[in-house]
């Protein structure tokens, strides 16, 4: 099978739905003649023209609000944030109109968008560049939120994001745009990842490890050190759609091995990492045979230190020091 | 620099600055204004005679339909807020009058004006007042989230701004569809200073979008005045200017003048892909909600009455008409009349009406869960435990 | 004691600070000459005058904004939203200037600020109206959350939220501003109820009822009915402030009773109630005789329906319901 | 309407527009501009050898500043983003070398010449570049976020336009406290389409707060041109006249002209409570940050190259103060070698400085913990499982 880069992935993925469906737009800042700012809409606009792909203004509320109004007209935006931090310049129209406009409407109106753009920490840009705010719209009914780990899930779970007609955040990660993984051809037909379906990136028996996004290979790489170095054979869940989320695949792993850590990138207090705990301590109560613990990103605003933020974030090593306060 | 371009049209927006910024003016001013200026205009000379009635028959229908839902939400039928238009009818259909088939209409909160004129019917427009399955939303929406979709009518927005970028989007859709239509986004004088407002006016001048945005300058925000929120040079619809946009004032008791400046907006936006700035002046005799107690502390009774007594937009079209010869006496109080009647019976369906199951609610969230398809029924939508 | 009002403890907790020290500024929209759309303002103006208390154009990232940075020379702006959703329109000021000033500085600038409104459902106010965004905020390291439920702890909470040199969000409750209960007098002294002190509003022995600002009056009286109806002895501690939070007292009470049920007006994904579980399943694990149960808002945007508001958000009987399925 | 208020001293700026808008018009243009106009200007005529000297000395050190960053960014030793302001250094020092006591400084994450400027040194500065504990900020604010309080500098701020709000509330804070100061809150070109700061421009005028927002327009937001990004009818700061405040565009490559401008605005917020909104013409030599692979994609080297040849602020000022007779080419060069040792010193105090722990990842979150008071020690402030 082929291998490609996890931002050519995302770009193959608007590609083919720019040639699926004449109603799906591109917009966001820098993301045409500037080939975007990590270069995932490259060759974008050189292919699609000025119709299919345009720049905006540094004006999120508005460009974003544009998009929700011309979705109620059949338009289908794929929208770029610079970072998703810049949720926070544009939050009204992404936890109301675009939220809520089905709703409030009784389902005359719709929202088919998708926002999308990274969402981490790990780059050196301090506090108000490193928002991981999956948790935040995950918890508004009316959202759902996508978070790729590998180049084929990117690809294919954007395709499907693009084709979903309710309005999905999709969360990528800049540290992941480098990494190379496998995705099938593009002759070999569409390749769609329907949203909220579990993967099992490593199957194991002792004790699952639930993450999402770039989280997802620290997991991978402490259940090849757990194998190594204690004989834990780890199973490693990625969870891929925060919201719709894979309760089954969940439930079934933890049942499987009775004990459970989450790696999460977002901040702990009412991070993604206590609702999945919520879900498996009401499911699952009589299958724990110990508290589930958590690797998050340290309680702290996210700190520009290159010689700390690694610390700051879940890493290898803190998961390791974790899964050994449950399993020996 | 900073000249106050001055405007012969601008009376009773000008009127009301001094008003609101001077409260000794309001009793010795001008009052005589005749709404006549602009029937010769081409858009209102090609009226007929049927077209002007209708557009009095909408306004009564609003009205009457008002006074309705005030009569209920009094009596406790509804929940919430009531923001009512009246005083301000002529708006609405003034402006709406001009919508084709790809033109849209959205507005803020104060919306019931807005949804008749676009062709919402009553009963679902009135149930949704009361919370009932049978409201056009099924409840879900109430009084500030009104929509008809199948009549180019986007909402009924609660926050104060919120609905200017989407406004900017219906226009953008209609562009991007390589239809000839526009957007007429309606905002308050207030809203003018949320952020998203400033946002939209640029993007739309930059790229070219047809929009229409129309300030409907009440002369308050909730108990503050214009001059109290903001601060301007001249009309508010003045800062266009800084984003290279067109602008215009319109004095709103005068449909003919609604009518022709709005047109010309609109045409501007059709043809030229141009959006427009309009502030139309206007006036709500009810306080900011129902629930308002202040309604007539921060403005005068005396202020509401003048408004009531030498500007109400419904009478003076009324007389506008009956001076054309176009309308009767008679036939005008008839037509009120059916409006009336036909709010009663909207009133009654909505008290009639089944009001909706709890389990309703978990419906209109995801349009795939609702569409039963695949995507709705893999992974857990909701997090009932 | 003397009675007073939830809106008129809240007005005497600002008019004493107002006098307590000249840096307390109020401003909001319409809090002056109008008296607050809720009244909580009354009379303040006509005290105090335009210098500490005055009125704002709809621009809740403008005065915010203004609030923030006039509190990092010491002017200590306590600012009302007239409902806390309108949170969404000012988010970044809030996330980002407010809560990462301190940090981004190396605690060289400091942001003692109050925002204060109410958030809760239950008016008829339909989706954009009804948000309860206390998790939202407690999530983010360098906020105070605050959700008080009775007049006294309006007062004594908003006096130490004015004086806390942190930003502090403070979340009253519209259906709460009427109520009625005892308050201290003002000659018996500074009355000032610390942040992170949890109350137990209840004592009881079979089962904690955990909740905060409006919960806390669904969840005596749910407790007064397991009481009289089935035996159960219920405790009732009231969180009042989300961010500090009393783990304290949640361990003690859960060690006591090993049962437990959230009562949380936040919507489940990610509310407050799954930060609550994931402590408690961490820290008393072994002390838990059931899986805990939650009451929340039901996960849909908030409904405008007066018909079915009610069922939609925690009442007394999905309390009791739901403590039947872990106590009986 | 919308007439373009023509202005004589448009100069540099009118020149930048046509740059932008019309690439072909940039080689035969006239760039015989000698910064000299403004010299007369009482702030200016005031001003000793010293002080003039001084301004020399400050855009020397913050140029010299940030090639030494640039060296070590370029090493690897920094984290994220630089962004440089080299070309740009005459606006920081022209208008900060106006600030008394009581007068503030904001702005956007392009800080380290205002930062400088303002009094800053350069071993916390570059330290904090590095991320180390010896930074201003410990290393957790980094090169978008230099904070200098008792220098009366309030950052550096990341979120485009995030700050606006933040400038107007220190100028209240000035006005509040019944002090004769102002506020200096710079923004970008493209940062003015963002929408608090159109709310922060009506409260400013609304309110009277002495405020002096400074768009420094270096004619591109990363790789959008101006003319790509805002619509506008004549300068940007014109949207002034929306918000009945004055405003005005400056010449930035002529320090005399920046001071005799911006001291007009200072006072007349300082003295009126009135505040100005400056449009300065600039130009940045690097790209959007030192990662911006497209600096010369978006803009031609030969744009670049002009600037740099022949308007150089630095050199402008030099070329000055030597014709002024004030400085010879020796001390020139003496005092740009100074403020080059003082920056490699800084770059190596920066090298060898200790890096944070990770306990200090706790520290300066919360006021209370860190000063160990009852609150900060009532209840669980942090969630780390
Ligand atoms: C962002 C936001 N802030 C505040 C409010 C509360 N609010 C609702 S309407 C209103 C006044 C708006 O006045 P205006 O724009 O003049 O419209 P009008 O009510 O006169 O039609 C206010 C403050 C809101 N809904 N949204
Ligand atoms: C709200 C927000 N949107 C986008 C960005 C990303 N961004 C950072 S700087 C910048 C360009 C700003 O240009 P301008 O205001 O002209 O300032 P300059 O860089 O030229 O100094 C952009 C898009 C951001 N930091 N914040
Ligand atoms: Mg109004
Ligand atoms: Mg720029």
């Amino acid at each position: 099978m082929r291998t490609m880069l996890f931002r050519h992935a995302i770009r193959e993925a608007m590609d083919e739905e720019l040639e699926h469906d004449e109603n799906v737009v591109i917009f966001g800042e820098e993301v045409a003649q500037y080939n975007g700012a990590y270069k995932v809409t490259e060759g974008l606009w050189n292919k699609w023209g000025d119709k299919r792909i345009f720049d905006t203004p540094i004006s999120e509320a508005g460009f974003i609000g544009m998009g929700v109004g011309a979705s109620m007209l059949g338009v289908r935006p794929v929208m770029e944030l610079m970072f998703w931090s810049f949720h926070s310049v544009a939050f009204d129209q992404l936890v109301n109109n675009a939220a809520n406009m089905r709703y409030m409407s009784g389902g005359l109106a719709n929202c088919p968008i998708v926002l999308r753009g990274p969402a981490n920490g790990g780059t050196g840009v301090g506090a108000t560049h490193s928002h991981c705010p999956e948790n935040i719209f995950a918890s508004m009914p009316g959202l759902k939120v996508v978070t790729p780990s590998t180049p084929a899930d990117a690809k294919g779970l954007l395709k499907a994001a693009i084709r979903d007609n309710d309005p999905v955040y999709f969360m990528e990660n800049t540290l992941l745009y480098g990494i190379e993984g496998e995705v099938p051809p593009a002759e070999d037909g569409d390749f769609v990842i329907p949203l909220g379906v579990a993967d099992i990136k490593r199957e194991g028996t002792d004790l699952t490890l639930i993450a999402h996004g770039r989280c997802v290979h620290f997991a991978l790489e402490a259940a090849e050190k757990l194998q190594a170095e204690k004989g834990i054979n780890a199973e490693v869940l990625d969870l891929r759609s925060i919201r719709p989320l894979d309760q089954d695949a969940i439930l079934k792993s933890i049942k499987k091995t009775n004990r459970c850590v989450i790696v999460d990138e977002s901040k702990p207090f009412c991070g993604v990492s206590s609702q999945i705990i919520t879900i498996i301590q009401e499911h699952a109560f009589d299958y724990l045979d110990a508290p589930i613990k958590r690797v998050c990103t340290l309680d702290a605003p996210a700190t520009y230190s290159k010689y700390v933020e690694h610390d700051q974030l879940p890493n290898v090593a803190r998961i390791l020091d974790t899964v050994a306060t449950i399993i020996d | 620099m900073a000249v106050y371009a001055c405007c012969a049209l601008y009376r009773l927006l000008d009127w009301q600055y001094a008003l609101t910024a001077q409260a000794t003016k309001q009793l010795t001013m001008d009052t005589s204004i005749t709404p006549t200026d602009y029937a010769a205009a081409p858009i209102n000379a090609a009226l007929s005679a049927e077209e002007k009635i209708e557009m009095y028959r909408e306004m009564c229908r609003i009205r009457r339909f008002e006074q309705t839902a005030l009569k209920y939400y009094n009596k406790g039928e509804m929940a919430g807020f009531l923001h009512l238009y009246i005083g301000q009818e002529s708006v609405a259909t003034g402006t709406i009058s001009l919508c084709g088939e790809n033109d849209h209409v959205i507005t803020a909160y104060r919306c019931h004006g807005h949804a008749l004129a676009c062709g919402m019917e009553m009963n679902p427009s009135m149930a949704e007042l009361f919370g009932k399955a049978t409201g056009a939303s099924k409840g879900k929406g109430g009084s500030m989230h009104l929509f008809a979709p199948e009549h180019n009518f986007w909402g009924g927005h609660g926050i104060v701004g919120g609905q200017t970028p989407l406004g900017l989007g219906l226009a953008f859709g209609v562009k991007y569809q390589g239809l000839k239509g526009c957007c007429l986004c309606y905002l308050g004088d207030g809203a003018i200073n949320q952020g998203a407002f400033h946002e939209s006016l640029n993007m739309a001048s930059l790229m070219e979008i047809p929009v229409v945005y129309i300030i409907e300058n009440n002369g308050y925000s909730m108990g503050t005045s214009q001059a109290r929120s903001s601060a301007h040079d001249g009309p508010l619809a003045k800062r266009a200017e800084g984003y290279g946009m067109e602008w215009d004032t319109v004095n709103g008791e005068d449909v003919y003048e609604v009518r022709a400046k709005t047109y010309e907006a609109m045409e501007r936006a059709r043809n030229e892909n141009k959006p427009t700035l309009l502030e139309i002046a206007t006036y709500r005799y009810y306080g900011h909600s129902v629930a308002d107690a202040n309604a007539k502390k921060y403005r005068t009774p005396e202020e509401i009455e003048k408004y009531k007594t030498y500007h109400d937009p419904i009478r003076l079209w009324r007389r506008q008409l009956i001076s054309e010869g176009v309308l009767s006496d008679e036939t005008a109080d008839a037509i009120d009349k059916e409006a009336k009647l036909e709010a009663n019976a909207a009133g009654k369906f909505a008290v009639e009406s089944p009001v909706p199951t709890v389990e309703s609610l978990f419906e209109d969230v995801y349009w795939e869960v609702d569409n039963d398809t695949a995507a709705g029924n893999t992974g857990r939508h909701f997090f009932n435990d």
